[in-house]
């Protein structure tokens, strides 16, 4: 009692704050590694080991490989599937997988590439790399960004699971209904499917929060908008836009679920309902989401191309402004993928003029790396040969975009195969080709090891080979009339050869993947080492060591170009002073010029963005299983989400210990 | 040690159960299954024993459930029943059953048809349907599984969805008035 | 089963004209594009000198400008422009022409989706002139047909690609189709939008005859279905109301009334059974009848149990059915 | 605010590009960073502040934007079922306007004491906090009683057909964000009873209270379509 009478005293508390958080003299930070204040953040920022530490952690760096880990994962599980059904396809009237399988392989396919992995990997790797690249020590709301991998990581788990069980998803990855809803979706699949999305658009929204928070507070001081580096723009670009687009596909999901368990008739034509409300409010996310995934990756390629040019980028703003383009065209293309259904001539022209204009910026783009590479001395290494393969396929698969723009083209081979080439020309020229350059680039950031260069020339040839041979055929395969889809085809039908190719360049894709997760492994082991920066770069991460320590700067770096490792002002303030030591302490910085604003004590380790997490998915599937769970449930997941906001008495005291009004 | 058994049991009856529910069984039984002949006197020496081993594979069945649900339009049961509520038949929402609730006995019922208007259906209905639509009448009076039970239809809004059907405890009667009618 | 043709470069009738010589418009310009591309890249490849990661990186365009870059990179993006309004004027132009397809004197088609399956009701003034048929359109050479679509239970869609792009059947929304075939010929439709089980199986043939072709086979299909003239086929008549059949089908002119599935009047009339799973054939239409799971699993139709006798004579009496 | 130091140190240098030294010219010289030799000091700068210079704000600012594009989709998805039907509502007579409007007035006199208690935390006055606080909690407490009886006002249930549908998640979502922004004045109020106060906490006050608004401004919309659009 009067320990505790004694504690609501300011002095006294002052005194016992500072004796809980640090003994003797502050610690501040500054630079130098072996430092005494080096070794105090280290104190300050390691976790717990063991389990409790693992399932505790706020680390970015940390949560930020889960994601990447976890996606990997589940693309390579998506990818076998495909395989499976290549195979499938490989021959006509093949009988190796029926068609109650077969649609649940190419559901879960689309939903595990779409929702599970490339989000996912895109946001994971922004995780990690983002706080590095702005220099700050960790991001925003890390312990949101935390339970969001719970919630992906469970959500994701429970779908597979699922489809062990033969309750994989089966209406396709758009779920469009009635074939999803309450009378066709028979049994629990789309219930799971329902619930996932649910669960991974909470973590695409969560974690685009804390990013875009952190791209526009948490810059090192100096790193004004104009300096900013151009993948932290595609990643705030790509955050603003989720934020605007996943709630979309949320509500649709709960729609279609309050049709499911509550029997609501939204999508009931007989009552009222209207079936294509579904497919606007998919597409109205459907189609920002392929640029979700594909900004990121334009991110990537304006961060490697000058590395290994050896020049800064050039139209840094041209690029910028290019991206911020893209973000606001993609909200007007929705409606290309609904050209089938019945619409009002005026919207066609509309909206064939803006899947036709949104080429303009990716255009520019284009040529602005061109035109760096013209004028640069270029490095061939593994990542740039991904870049220039992402050169060959994107490219060819926007000129099938354009086509499929115009609105009569678009008819006659929606829908079809053609489409299939189409989004994988795309999406993996687009994304995963990017993808694999950033993984060859930053993996030495993580590991502290460089991938095997021979190894990735190797993975890059069959991957590139490999994917034109699957994919290219399957443009002549739309335009020869097959539709997507199908599990099976007639010998007669004439598909059979181009399908063998096509089955015959999976298994080169397969080879290459496989090659990569050697590299991979074989890199950890024992890899060259990287040292901090192995390639001569120019951005803030490859300033700390490889991989970087828990707190990421000794001394938060201090910004005055646009490339701060290759143009360093002399009379320049190198680095930031006077952050504490003892507490995870950072900095605030102002939204447009990134001057010192506010010091910043980042949240601490916490189990609850877990516990969170796992009473979140009871919850979903409780209410599946019984309406009356829609409202129990909610009780666990509340008391979940106070304890997390709860202040314990050592982050007060540590809130007191800095403590300074504004 | 013993978590990791009892997560293995966990897991097993886990999948059991799902696979049970969402197995989509596209094949016709190979040969018909005759249950026991319907009893209407309870009579006997012993426990009434009316089950067959076919009741799990499609009262817990949701492809079989939904099945039975889309053959209860398409054969007219709805003409007399009309959607569970009952018409010129008796109803199928509720607790009173005339002819038994077990599985068995609505196989013999609609398979022989009954007294006052209930049509056979024997021969018409491959086996493997007449399952399918026993399932789905025990499912209006909430006697098979919730879990696979069907959700509302894409139709008109009449009554709650089999699947949000409490179970209701089978009562024998007679059948109601039914001697008045021709 | 039975071929027919199905290849957007291969049109056979006005509209998908019309597209293929859009296509024939993109797929130059596009292709130049991409090739133009490809070439900028590997000069600047070939041309840009090699540098390791210890080459000092140039930093001299962070304070001046390149104009030189900053030209190509405009001209390189106004050209981009100028060819993407080209093509917008040709789509906007084809959209224009498949819209003016004259629609005086057309043929009137209901087409009802269903899983998995087509059911087409062929309009007529006279009500005892209307009939039905399924997984079969024929319509005449030259002459505009309207297809009323509508979806009976999820959402289908109608593609012919050798007539016109696709559309869907949507529930709740029924919408129409224009085309006109110009060539006599059997195309292949198919439907186009993911639709459960048996999506692969559910073929759609159009079958376009010279008017008088066109004439002979509609009064064919108006009548009733013939009477069963031999004692084999009569005694399949009567198992067909017996049977399980009867439940779902049709037959116009006797007492199956089902109206569950395809309407069977004229069923041996027609070049596939099961929405053109299998060529329609004795023996094929022996096993479908026997166990129509094995070609099409999922198929709303049930395996029968039925003896040797009786399928031959069911089958018998189908094959009478012209 | 501690008074400046010396001019700040990214603007001070000179710059061989005209470009660089136009952005740093348009800087303010109020930030008390201080520049010493190569480091900046940043050490007197604030622990918290409020508004945009918060973390949370942003947070809260995109949370609010999440919601509100829920809102607006959903009632495009309202105006879409209506214009595809013959009559509207259909099976039900518009809902009552009662309780609907004594929520509106209930509401929006809300934002007084949510005012105050903003302002108050703004001074960081303590007393004047937890009062606002738990008048605060009474009112949306009193909001919520009135929404149980909205919903027995709508004379239609959610699966009636789809008019019902469209209120019921309309009015339910609205009803999410009032209980879990309930939830949250809870726990702001209780963590404002028990000592010690950092000053961090004044900024959490002053952001609900200000999120609040978004429940206010959301509900306005939400009205006019539950209650007045079936009457048009």
């Amino acid at each position: 009692m009067s320990r505790l009478l004694a504690a609501l005293d300011p002095r006294e508390l002052r005194k016992a704050a500072r004796a809980s958080v640090g003994r003797g003299e502050a610690i501040y930070d500054g630079p130098g590694w072996g430092s005494p204040a080096a070794s105090a953040l280290d104190r300050t920022w390691r976790e717990k080991p063991g389990v409790r530490g693992w399932l505790e952690t706020v680390d970015h760096k940390r949560t930020g490989k889960r994601f990447v880990f976890t996606s990997f994962v589940f693309f390579c599980a998506a990818g076998i599937l495909a395989a499976i059904m290549r195979s499938q396809l490989a021959f006509p009237d093949s009988h190796l997988v029926g068609p109650d399988l077969y649609d649940q392989m190419f559901t879960m396919h689309g939903t595990t590439m779409m929702f599970i992995f490339a989000v996912p990997v895109m946001q994971g790797m922004a995780v990690y790399l983002i706080p590095l690249m702005v220099g700050t020590r960790n991001t925003a709301f890390p312990r949101m960004t935390a339970c969001a991998f719970w919630l992906y990581l469970l959500g994701s788990l429970s779908l597979w699971v699922g489809f062990a069980l033969n309750t994989g998803a089966d209406a396709g990855w758009f779920a469009y209904v009635p074939l999803a809803g309450p009378e066709y979706g028979i049994g629990k699949r789309s219930d799971l499917w329902n619930n996932l999305i649910n669960l991974t658009e909470a973590m695409g929204l969560m974690v685009a929060v804390d990013l875009a928070t952190v791209i526009l507070k948490m810059r090192a001081p100096g790193m004004s908008l104009r300096r900013m580096p151009v993948f932290a723009w595609s990643i705030l670009v790509t955050s603003v836009m989720i934020i605007f687009a996943m709630p979309s596909v949320m509500l649709a999901a709960n729609l279609a679920q309050f049709d499911r368990t509550f029997a609501t008739h939204f999508f009931n034509p007989a009552e009222g309902g209207d079936v294509l409300i579904w497919q606007h409010l998919f597409w109205f996310f459907g189609h920002p989401e392929v640029y979700f995934i594909f900004i990121p990756a334009l991110g990537f390629i304006s961060t490697i191309i000058p590395t290994f040019a050896r020049r800064p980028l050039f139209g840094h703003t041209a690029v910028v402004l290019s991206m911020i383009a893209t973000g606001f065209l993609a909200f007007g293309l929705w409606v290309h993928h609904m050209f089938a259904t019945n619409l009002p001539e005026l919207g066609k022209g509309f909206f064939t003029a803006m899947s036709m204009m949104i080429a303009i910026p990716t255009a520019v783009q284009i040529f602005c790396w061109i035109a760096t590479l013209w004028s640069g001395r270029i490095n061939l290494r593994a990542p740039i040969l991904f870049v220039l393969g992402f050169f060959f396929i994107l490219v060819l698969g926007g000129m099938t975009g354009i086509m499929i723009g115009a609105v009569p083209f678009d008819l006659q081979v929606h829908d079809s195969y053609f489409i299939v080439a189409h989004l994988h020309y795309v999406l993996l020229g687009g994304a995963v080709f990017p993808l694999f350059a950033a993984f060859y680039y930053w993996f030495p950031k993580f590991t502290g090891r460089l991938l095997d260069e021979r190894l990735g020339r190797w993975q890059f040839w069959t991957f590139f080979v490999g994917f034109n041979v699957t994919f290219f055929p399957m443009h002549l395969l739309g335009l020869a009339g097959m539709p997507r889809r199908i599990y099976t085809y007639a010998a007669d039908t004439g598909w059979g050869t181009l399908n063998l190719v096509a089955t015959i360049g999976a298994a080169i894709i397969a080879v290459s993947v496989l090659l990569f997760v050697v590299n991979v492994i074989r890199t950890r082991a024992g890899g060259e080492a990287a040292g901090d920066d192995p390639w001569g770069a120019a951005t803030l991460e490859w300033a700390t060591h490889s991989p970087p320590p828990a707190f990421n700067f000794v001394a938060l770096p201090v910004v005055a170009s646009r490339e701060p490792l290759w143009a360093r002002e002399a009379d320049e303030p190198t680095h930031v002073s006077g952050l504490s030591a003892q507490v995870r302490e950072g900095l605030v910085t102002t939204v447009l010029d990134a001057l010192p604003d506010v010091r910043y004590a980042y949240p601490s380790p916490s189990i609850w963005p877990a516990v969170a997490a796992v009473t979140v998915v009871v919850w979903l599937f409780w209410s599946n299983v019984t309406p009356s769970g829609m409202w129990y449930g909610l009780i666990p997941p509340a008391i979940a989400f106070i304890l997390w906001y709860w202040p314990t008495r050592r982050e007060t005291a540590e809130q007191l210990l800095l403590q300074r009004r504004p | 040690m013993n978590v990791r058994a009892a997560c293995c049991v966990v897991a097993a009856i886990v999948s059991l159960a799902a696979c049970q529910r969402e197995k989509r069984d596209f094949e016709a039984p190979t040969k018909a299954v005759t249950p026991p002949p319907v009893r209407l006197s309870e009579i006997q020496p012993g426990a009434i024993s009316t089950k067959t081993s076919l009741e799990g594979k499609y009262e817990d069945n949701a492809f079989a459930l939904s099945e039975g649900k889309r053959l209860f339009g398409w054969y007219n049961c709805t003409g007399c029943h009309a959607h569970g509520g009952g018409d010129k038949g008796p109803a199928l929402m509720d607790r009173v059953w005339i002819y038994g609730s077990e599985p068995a006995q609505i196989y013999a019922t609609i398979v022989e048809g009954r007294p006052n208007g209930m049509p056979s259906f024997g021969g018409h209905i491959p086996d493997n349907e007449v399952w399918e639509l026993v399932a789905y009448v025990r499912s209006l009076s909430g006697l098979a599984s919730g879990m696979a039970s069907p959700n509302r239809s894409d139709t008109m809004h009449v009554k709650a969805p089999e699947s949000n059907v409490e179970a209701q405890q089978p009562v024998t009667a007679a059948p109601s008035g039914a001697s008045e009618r021709p | 089963m039975t071929g027919g043709l199905h290849d957007v470069e291969a049109p056979a009738g006005a509209q998908a004209q019309a597209i293929a010589q859009l296509w024939h418009v993109l797929l130059p310009v596009c292709t130049i594009v991409f090739v133009a591309v490809l070439v900028a890249v590997f000069v600047a490849l070939r041309r840009a000198p090699r540098a390791t990661r210890e080459t000092a990186p140039d930093v001299s365009s962070l304070s001046q400008p390149e104009p030189a870059l900053a030209r190509a990179v405009w001209a390189g993006v106004i050209v981009c422009a100028v060819l993407l309004l080209g093509l917008l004027a040709a789509s906007v132009f084809t959209d224009r022409a498949l819209a003016r397809l004259p629609l005086e004197d057309a043929l009137h088609i209901r087409l009802t989706g269903y899983q998995w399956w087509w059911e087409a009701q062929y309009d007529d003034p006279a009500p005892s002139r209307i009939f039905t048929t399924a997984n079969e359109l024929h319509v005449p050479v030259g002459r505009p047909v309207i297809v009323t679509l509508v979806g009976a239970d999820v959402i289908h869609s109608f593609w012919v690609p050798s007539l016109h792009g696709k559309k869907d059947l949507i529930p709740g929304r029924p919408q129409t189709i224009s085309f006109r075939a110009d060539r006599p010929g059997v195309y292949r439709g198919t439907c186009a939008e993911y639709c459960g089980y048996q999506h692969a199986h559910m073929v759609l043939y159009v079958i376009a005859d010279t008017p008088n072709d066109f004439a002979y086979w509609a009064a064919r299909q108006r009548a009733p279905a013939a009477k069963p003239a031999s004692a084999l086929a009569q005694q399949g008549a009567e198992l067909f109301l017996q049977k399980s059949c009867a439940m779902c089908h049709a037959i116009d002119g006797t007492g199956a009334q089902g109206r569950n599935a395809p309407n069977l009047t004229h069923v041996a009339s027609r070049m596939t059974i099961g929405a053109g799973t299998l060529a329609n054939s004795v023996t094929n239409r022996a096993a479908w009848i026997l166990d129509p799971q094995q070609f099409k699993p999922g198929a709303n139709m049930p395996s029968q149990n039925m003896a040797p006798d009786e399928l031959a004579a069911i089958n018998a009496y189908l094959g009478t059915l012209q | 605010m501690t008074p400046s130091t010396g001019a700040h140190p990214i603007q001070s240098s000179a710059s061989p590009a005209k470009a660089w030294r136009r952005e740093r010219e348009a800087t303010p010289a109020s930030i008390p960073a201080i520049r010493r030799g190569d480091a900046l000091d940043v050490s007197m700068l604030p622990s918290y502040g409020f508004g945009t210079r918060s973390l949370m704000w942003w947070g809260t600012l995109a949370m609010s934007t999440i919601e509100g594009m829920g809102f607006v989709l959903m009632i495009l998805v309202y105006f879409d079922m209506q214009s595809r039907a013959r009559i509207w509502p259909n099976e039900a007579p518009p809902p009552d306007l009662l309780w609907g409007s004594v929520n509106m007035v209930l509401a929006l006199l809300s934002i007084i004491p949510n005012l105050l208690a903003n302002k108050a935390a703004d001074d960081h006055d303590l007393r004047k906090v937890r009062i606002w606080l738990v008048v605060v909690l009474v009112v949306v407490f009193a909001l919520m009683g009135v929404r149980w009886l909205e919903f027995h006002a709508l004379h239609i249930r959610w699966d009636t057909s789809g008019y019902g549908s469209a209120v019921w998640v309309l009015l339910g979502l609205h009803t999410f964000n009032l209980v879990t922004n309930f939830a949250d004045f809870v726990v702001v109020t209780a963590v404002m009873f028990k000592p010690p106060i950092d000053g961090k906490r004044y900024v959490d006050v002053a952001e609900n209270t200000g999120y609040w608004w978004f429940i206010v401004l959301s509900w306005i919309p939400v009205y006019l379509v539950v209650y007045w659009a079936p009457r048009l």
